[in-house]
C-alpha cells in the first residue's frame, strides 16, 4: 500500500483538518463529530447527506449554497453513527426541517434511521430520502437491496436546488421519491480498493482481469471478466442501463461519467465518446452531462455510469442551476 | 439466572478482551463477504464500552447495559453499530423489570430484529443470538452450543447486509457478525454461567 | 498496462472526440487540428496554451469565459506542432491580439516560437509567456531551464482574468513575465505514468519508494528515498518553496495542491493539512487555496505542491474572480 | 557531390525505413534519459515525409527537401519536429542556390543550432551534424566516422533539451536524437555518396 499519508487511523481526521483549513471562507465543522457544514444557512428545508469517508469529493464537496447544507463522514467506508448524524440535523435546521439522503446499504440506513428517531424525539421535521441507483445488484427479498452509488450526487444537486429555492420538507421527499426510481447507476472496475487501515485492496484483479458491477466500497461486482476496449464496456453498460430507463419510454436523458478514484480524466472522456456512439442506437436526446471524479472509492481504478431520466425539464433546469460548493 | 450489575460488567469487559484479540479475524471474515471492517468497527465500539464501564464504581444492571448501548450506538457506525446498540438498549429497558437474563437476552434479540429486519436463516449475528436464545430458555446455553449456531452460518447463503451482494458466493464463509456474537456469549458463559 | 481505453494510438483524438461530444454547449473544435477553443470570443486579448496530452485536465478544462480561449492538444507528452498552434493563434484572434502560454520546455518553446513567427508573418500581434515553476530542476546553462508544471494554471486564471477584463497585449505580457517568477511548484511521485503507447512506466518504484522533484512527462526527479508520512513530505516541499519565495520578503501567499491523476483527494487535503502546519513556521497569510487535479501525468500517483506570492491583492482577486471553464 | 532530386527522395526513404525499423529502440533510448517518445516522434514524421514525396513525380532537390521540411514540422512535434524541420527548410532554401551536398547538410546544421541553441558538447542531435558537416568537407563521410560521432554522445553530459533533467545520471547514454541523426546520414552514404 502506497499513499501519501502518515498514520493509517488518522486520514479522516486529517483529511477532515485539511478541509476545514482550506475552506473555512463558507464552511465550518461541527466539533466532535466530522460534520461539515455551510456557514450561511439559508431560512429553508437542510439536506444532510454523508456515509463512510473515501468517496471524496462525497459528500463535504457537495456542500453549500444551492446543494449539501451539511455532510457527515463516517470512518473510512463505514457508515456515521446515528449521534453523529444526530448533531448534523440539528444544526442543519432552521425551522423549516430536514431531509436526509441516504445511500441504501444496511449500515446507513440503520444509522441515519435512528438519528432522525431521536431528532424527532427533539421535534425537528426530519424526512428522508433513500437512493439505490446500482442496478448491479438485484433488488429482491434475499439481498440489501440495490446499493446507492454515484447517482446519488444527482439527487443531491437536483433537491438541493428546489430546496434553495424554498420547496417544502414534504413536497421534496416526495419529488426525491420518484426522482430516485429515475436513476441508474452501473460500474467496473480494474482494480480493488485499499482501506488505509486494512492496507491490502477489497479484492485482487490480475493484470488483465476487470470487474463488472462493481460496489464504492470495494466490493466485487457480477461478473469478472479480461480487461476489455472502451467500446465493449461501455456497450454492456449502456444496454443495461437503457433497458432499464426506457422501460418508461424516456425521450431525454442526462450522463454522469463518474472515476472511482485513480482512473485519468483522459479515460473517462475516452469512454464518454464510446457511450454516445452507442447511444445512437436509441431514440434519445442527451440533454445532461458531467464527467469526472463525483463518488469514489479510495484509489479505485474505474468508472461507473449513471443513466437519469429527464424528460421533465424542470430537473435538467435543477442540474444546470449554478452552486456554491467545491466540486460539483 | 440473575445478570446482577457486576457482572454485566465483568462479561461486557471480558468481551471486550475477546474482540482486541480477535480484530484481524473478524476483518478477515468479512473481508471475504463484505468490506472488511467488522473488527474494527467492533474493536472501536468495545474499547468504547470498556471506557464507559470503567468510569462505573457500583454497577447496577440496567445502568452497565445503557452504557454499553451508548458507547455502541456511538462509536461503531456501519451495521453492526446499530445492531449491537439497540439490543443492548433493549436488553437495558428490559433490566428496569427484570434482570433475569434469559429475558434479557431475548429483548435483546428482539431490539436487533426489530432494527435489522433480519430473520433466522439470513446469516447475520440474529443465527446466534437466536439459538442462544433457547438455550437459555432451557438453561442449556454452552460453548459448544454457541460454536455450533456460529458454525451454522457457513452453509447458508446472505440475505441481509452486505454479504448479500455477493450472493451464492457468500455460501460456505462464516458470518462475521455471527462470529463476534459468538464471544459475546462465550464471555457470557465465562463470567455469569459457570 | 491497464486503461479503459480501445487503441493506445487513438487516445488523444477519442479523449477529443469525447470532449466535443460532452461540452458543444460552449467549446468547439477546429477540424484536423486537435484545437478546443470557446464558440463565443470576446473582443479581447485571445489565451492560448496547449502542449502534449496527458495532463487533463490542462489544457482543454481551462478554456472559456476569463481563462483561456483555445487549448492545443498534442500527442501524449508530445508538443503540438507550429501549424496546430497557428490555427489555434488564427482562430482567437479578434483583433487584440494573442497571448501564447507556453511550460518551459525545449519542444513547447521551439514549437510555439515557430508558430509566432509564422503568425506575426500573417500580420497578427502575438506575444508569449513563459512558464518556468519547477523549482526541482536547476536553473543554469547546463540544462534546459526549470520546467513548467501545475503552477501553469494559475498563470492561465490570472491573467485569464485579466485578458477578460480587457487588458491590452502588451500589459499582459509585461504582467504575465512578473507574475511567473513569483510561482514556485515541487512534486512527488510514488509512481510512474504510463503512456498508453509505450505500455510501460516511464521509470520504476518500489513498493516502499518515491520520487521527489519529479517532472510532468513521467521525468525521474532529484532524489529517489523510501517513501515518507506526508508530514515529512509536506515539510520538505514546503522548506525549499519558501525558501525560494521568502527572498522575495513575501507576506501573502497561495497554495495549490495538485493531483498528478491517479492519487485519491483525501490524500490531497491530509496533505493540505500537513502543509499548513508547517506554513506556521513562517509568517505569511495564506489568502488563496486550491486543491484537486489541474495538471496531471496521466496515471502518475503523486502530488505537487505550488506557492504563489499574492503580496498584490489584484492577483487574489483574479484567482477569486468566477469562470466559464470546466475544470477550475 | 551533388544532391540531385532523386538521390534527395531515395536518401528519405531510406531514412524512413531505418527509422521504422529502428522506432522501439529509438524510444528506448529517450525512456532512458527522455520521456520515451523519440521512435515514435520520428516514426510519425518520416511516414509524413514519405507520403510528401510519393506524390512528387519528378523529383526536384529544393521541393524535395521543403516537403520534408513541412512534414517533419507539420507532424513531430516534441523537440525533434522543430529541429528536424529547421534543419529542412535551410536545406530547402540553400538547395535553391546549390544543390551541393557539403554545403546543404552545412545549412541544416545551421538550422538545428538557430533553431535549438545547442553547441557540440551538449549531448544532442549536433554531436551527430557537426562531424559529419566536417566529413563532407574533406569528402570523407563513411559509416564508421558515423557511428564513431554518434558513440561519442556517450559520455556527455546533456546540457539541452530534457535529458538535461536528469544531468549527471544521462552520463554513458546515447542520445536519442544523435542516434536518429546517425541513420539520417548512414541513408545518405548508402543512397548518395557510394
Ligand atoms: N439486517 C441485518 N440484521 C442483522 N444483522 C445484520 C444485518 N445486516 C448486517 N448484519 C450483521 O452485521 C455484520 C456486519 O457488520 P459490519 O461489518 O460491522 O458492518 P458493515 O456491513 O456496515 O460493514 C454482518 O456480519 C451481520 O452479522
Ligand atoms: N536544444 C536542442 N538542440 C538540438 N537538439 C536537441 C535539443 N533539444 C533536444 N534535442 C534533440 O532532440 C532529441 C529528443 O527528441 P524527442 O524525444 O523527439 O523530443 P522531446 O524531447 O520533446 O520528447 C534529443 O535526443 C536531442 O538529440
Ligand atoms: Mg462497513
Ligand atoms: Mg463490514
Ligand atoms: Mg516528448
Ligand atoms: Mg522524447
Amino acid at each position: 500500500m502506497k499513499k501519501i499519508i502518515n498514520h493509517p487511523s488518522q486520514v479522516v481526521d486529517e483529511m477532515l483538518k485539511g478541509m476545514l483549513y482550506a475552506h473555512s471562507d463558507f464552511l465550518e465543522g461541527i466539533d466532535e463529530t466530522r460534520v461539515i457544514i455551510e456557514k450561511d444557512k439559508q431560512p429553508t428545508v437542510g439536506l444532510v447527506s454523508g456515509g463512510g469517508s473515501g468517496h471524496e469529493p462525497a459528500h463535504a464537496g457537495f456542500v453549500g449554497e444551492g446543494m449539501l447544507r451539511a455532510a457527515v463522514l463516517g470512518e473510512m467506508f463505514t457508515s456515521p453513527t446515528p449521534d453523529q448524524i444526530l448533531e448534523a440535523i440539528k444544526a442543519s435546521d432552521t425551522g423549516h426541517g430536514v431531509l436526509l439522503i441516504v445511500k441504501n446499504y444496511t449500515g446507513d440506513v440503520m444509522n441515519f434511521d435512528m438519528a432522525k428517531e431521536m431528532a424527532e424525539m427533539e421535534d425537528i421535521q426530519v424526512a428522508s430520502v433513500l437512493v439505490d441507483d446500482d442496478i448491479a445488484v438485484e433488488d429482491s427479498t434475499y439481498t440489501a437491496g440495490k446499493r446507492g452509488v454515484a447517482g446519488t450526487v444527482l439527487v443531491h444537486k437536483i433537491l438541493g436546488h428546489f430546496a434553495h429555492e424554498g420547496m417544502a420538507l414534504n413536497d421534496l421527499k416526495s419529488l426525491g421519491d420518484a426522482l430516485v426510481t429515475d436513476i441508474h447507476t452501473l460500474g467496473v472496475a480494474l482494480s480493488g480498493a485499499t482501506v488505509p487501515e486494512v492496507g491490502k485492496p477489497g479484492f485482487h484483479l490480475g493484470e488483465s482481469e476487470m470487474e463488472y458491477g462493481v460496489g464504492i466500497h470495494g466490493e466485487p461486482g457480477y461478473r469478472r471478466d479480461t480487461l476489455k476496449p472502451s467500446r465493449e464496456i461501455a456497450k454492456e453498460l449502456t444496454g443495461k442501463l437503457m433497458s432499464e430507463i426506457m422501460t418508461k419510454k424516456t425521450k431525454k436523458i442526462g450522463l454522469l461519467v463518474n472515476g472511482l478514484g485513480a482512473t485519468p480524466l483522459q479515460e473517462l472522456y475516452v469512454f464518454y465518446n464510446d457511450v454516445i456512439e452507442e447511444l445512437a442506437k436509441y431514440d434519445v436526446e442527451i440533454v445532461f452531462n458531467k464527467i469526472g471524479d463525483f463518488m469514489t472509492s479510495i484509489d479505485m481504478t474505474g468508472l461507473s455510469l449513471t443513466v437519469i431520466r429527464l424528460d421533465d425539464d424542470k430537473r435538467t433546469v435543477a442540474l444546470e442551476a449554478p452552486v456554491g460548493v467545491l466540486n460539483w | 439466572m440473575e445478570l446482577t450489575g457486576d457482572k454485566a460488567k465483568a462479561w461486557l469487559l471480558n468481551f471486550e478482551a475477546k474482540i482486541q484479540e480477535h480484530k484481524a479475524y473478524l476483518s478477515d471474515l468479512d473481508q471475504a463477504i463484505g468490506d472488511g471492517d467488522h473488527g474494527s468497527n467492533m474493536a472501536r465500539g468495545t474499547e468504547a464500552v470498556k471506557v464507559n464501564l470503567e468510569k462505573i464504581a457500583e454497577p447496577e444492571t440496567a445502568e452497565v447495559l445503557k452504557q454499553a448501548a451508548m458507547a455502541l450506538i456511538s462509536k461503531v457506525g456501519g451495521a453492526s453499530g446499530p445492531l449491537y446498540g439497540s439490543a443492548f438498549m433493549q436488553m437495558a429497558k428490559t433490566a428496569k423489570e427484570t434482570t433475569d437474563i434469559h429475558e434479557l437476552i431475548e429483548a435483546g434479540l428482539e431490539g436487533i430484529k426489530h432494527r435489522g429486519k433480519a430473520d433466522v436463516g439470513d446469516k447475520t449475528m440474529v443465527d446466534t443470538w437466536a439459538p442462544v436464545v433457547e438455550a437459555l430458555a432451557k438453561d442449556a446455553l454452552t460453548n459448544e452450543a454457541i460454536t455450533q449456531a456460529v458454525d451454522a452460518t457457513k452453509p447458508l447463503k446472505a440475505k441481509k447486509g452486505r454479504a448479500s451482494y455477493v450472493g451464492e458466493r457468500s455460501i460456505g464463509a462464516l458470518d462475521p457478525g455471527a462470529v463476534s456474537s459468538g464471544y459475546l456469549f462465550t464471555a457470557l458463559v465465562e463470567e455469569v454461567l459457570q
